[in-house]
């Protein structure tokens, strides 16, 4: 049986530029048998948003480093980062890091 | 005006008047205010309206780092420089306006880029209550995080306040407050590849964006020497386009394996910034020049 | 350096270069900066911020109205202003410092209070696309609101930024953008009980919460001008000791029964603010004065 | 039957003053046969948590003129304002509009 999530998901730090502009996406996330989770969700932003430079989101099954993930306004790391389960109506942020001033 | 009642004079009372009367200030808070140092690393886009609020407010005792020259470029958007002092170090430059401001601040330019070789000795010599990276590159932005790591252990604590701004959008984290909360490396233990960072000459920032996170970063400090903060390691990121153009972020606590401020043992920790080459490490260069057309 | 290229010198160039390199700016950008009018209502706590990074980023017309002179107790966040320049009026004294950021602007002073019988005059000669409310009191902020309404019947549209700070908090509000959007009016049709303000001279304030608005308040007129604002009547609150300083609200749309922009007939909608007295309505006297110790 | 609502209230522009100096408070909030407003919300909060000046919270069954309603981040106006029905985990927050500059 397939789990499935309607998620809001936010772009920010420029990280939008890899996903056409967009800075919000609704993203339904579906798993079969288990409830769908962090790490599914950034596989399907790269396998289905991102049509180049994959490498500036991802490094193999997690984001790149400079990334911040964040659930809800909490660092994702305060929810199990990668395994961490996602609930309907769920907010996920992207930030990609800045380093200027 | 030489006379003085409780630790101010009566022009200093004129002069703050308008937040001494609020709750949690006062006369105490004028006094602590008065009392604290702060040490701003850059005198860019970020260090200019930081300094300049901490001066008007009547922080006593600021320390500027910068081996930046002003240049023409930098106009746009470091606004206590000006044409006329095109060349000029930037520290003098600020030390110089900010004297306009409030001439009760005592400001002490250092005409040197912070490095692994001065670092630890400037956070010394100045004794901070808090330290704003108002820098501009990865690199300098872990040497400033670890240099107070290990400035931590053994002197006064200086709490962190990290801010930085590129083309439309900004972030600010408070960093290293007490000895549960997180350094620069927890946050983001491994730097970002080098393909995802423009050179620093080729990124556009629109000026007025890192005017609003060096305001928010001098309201930190002010917040943090007044004991007014909550101590929550928050990081507030800015997108001036966006339609919620601010969200503040609850982030996660010290990391027990942190590089610098984890749970080693004495002998694995992080002794001194001398023995990491940061450049190799973030695979960037420092940067600091503006765009050349 | 006389030389111009499609309208800007080659210093121009050098000097704007850091945010013509981004999307939405370039020279087209750079060009409706530099030929948009600007009107600041306000020399103070909001209007010296904000000014600084219009004119650092090359807004070409601003117009600064404001009768006060400066005082000490001003000082505390009213940035461009210095212990030399008490007593001179707040518009010259924003001039003065405005031409040492930017030459390429021109400031045009206006040394008197803004009042129902300079409003329409004002508007009508510097024809602004954009209004800053840098004002310190509701009487000026109804005024200033409807003035901008009757402008807009019959002239190129202005937009109104209408930003407060009080204590540890500040907003901001972006009005009158289309015939849709809402005016001051529309979302405070009452203004609140007269026991409710305190009076301006006993508010306190935290210069640097001035600082984060008025800068917000410049962001909000370059987004405008460059037509990169997304025309949302959202109002942003600020509240410097929140554990979520920033919330981001989306407001109504004009109201049909508004006093100022509804939809009545012609013969009675307002006409002109002479008609009204604006102390009578708020209850409350203008201020503008400092606390005087 | 009686309807139950858990909110999240918060406070800002300087009326966290009128309430003890509290930015924020939780509030089960219900009604007889039918669910909770805004106008229930109001008067349980001038009723329960303000001790004096509640002239300066409430006039009538409504708020102050000067303050803003905000549930969710939207203005009340677009949700009904008084009548405006409460879900569970709804933020309503309450704004005094400021002057000073
Ligand atoms: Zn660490
Ligand atoms: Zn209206």
């Amino acid at each position: 049986m397939s789990v499935t999530r309607n998620l809001k998901v936010e772009f920010g730090g420029g990280l939008e530029i890899l996903f056409n502009d967009q800075r919000q996406l609704k993203i339904t996330l579906s798993a079969d048998g288990r409830n769908p989770n962090v790490r599914d969700l950034i596989k399907k932003l790269a396998d289905e948003h991102i049509q180049e430079r994959k490498e500036l989101f991802v490094e193999g099954e997690t984001v790149r480093p400079g990334i911040l993930v964040l659930i809800n306004d909490c660092d994702w790391e305060l929810r199990d980062e990668l395994d961490g389960e996602l609930e309907d109506g769920d907010l996920v942020v992207f930030i990609s890091t800045l380093h200027g001033g | 005006e030489t006379e003085s009642v409780n630790g101010l004079s009566l022009s200093e009372y004129k002069r703050y008047g308008r937040h001494m009367v609020l709750n949690g200030i006062g006369l105490p808070g004028q006094r602590k205010l008065k009392s604290a140092s702060v040490l701003v690393i850059g005198a860019g886009g970020l260090g200019c309206p930081a300094v300049q609020y901490l001066t008007a407010t009547g922080v006593g005792h600021i320390t500027i780092v910068d081996g930046d020259t002003v240049e023409v470029s930098n106009l746009q958007r470091q606004i206590l420089h000006s044409d006329a002092k095109i060349g000029m170090h930037k520290a003098l430059s600020i030390k110089e306006a900010s004297s306009h401001i409030n001439p009760n601040v005592t400001i002490e330019p250092v005409l040197q880029a912070f490095t692994t070789q001065n670092a630890q000795a400037i956070l010394e010599s100045s004794q901070p209550d808090v330290v704003l990276d108002c820098t501009d590159n990865p690199s300098t932005r872990y040497l400033i995080s670890d240099a107070v790591v290990i400035h931590n252990r053994t002197s006064k604590r200086a709490t962190l306040v990290s801010a930085a701004a590129t083309g439309y959008n900004g972030q600010i984290i408070t960093l290293c407050y007490n000895d549960q909360a997180p350094c620069y490396r927890c946050i983001i233990p491994r730097p970002p590849p080098v393909q995802s960072i423009t050179s620093c000459a080729d990124d556009g920032i629109l000026g007025v964006v890192t005017g609003t996170l060096g305001t928010l970063q001098a309201t930190e400090c002010i917040k943090l020497i007044l004991g007014l903060h909550n101590g929550e390691s928050a990081m507030t990121v800015y997108s001036a386009l966006a339609s919620t153009p601010f969200r503040t972020m609850r982030m996660r606590s010290r990391k027990h394996d942190c590089y610098a401020d984890g749970d080693q043992a004495f002998d694995k920790k992080l002794k001194s910034v001398q023995d990491i080459d940061y450049l190799a490490f973030t695979g960037a260069q420092t940067c600091g020049t503006d765009l050349q057309l």
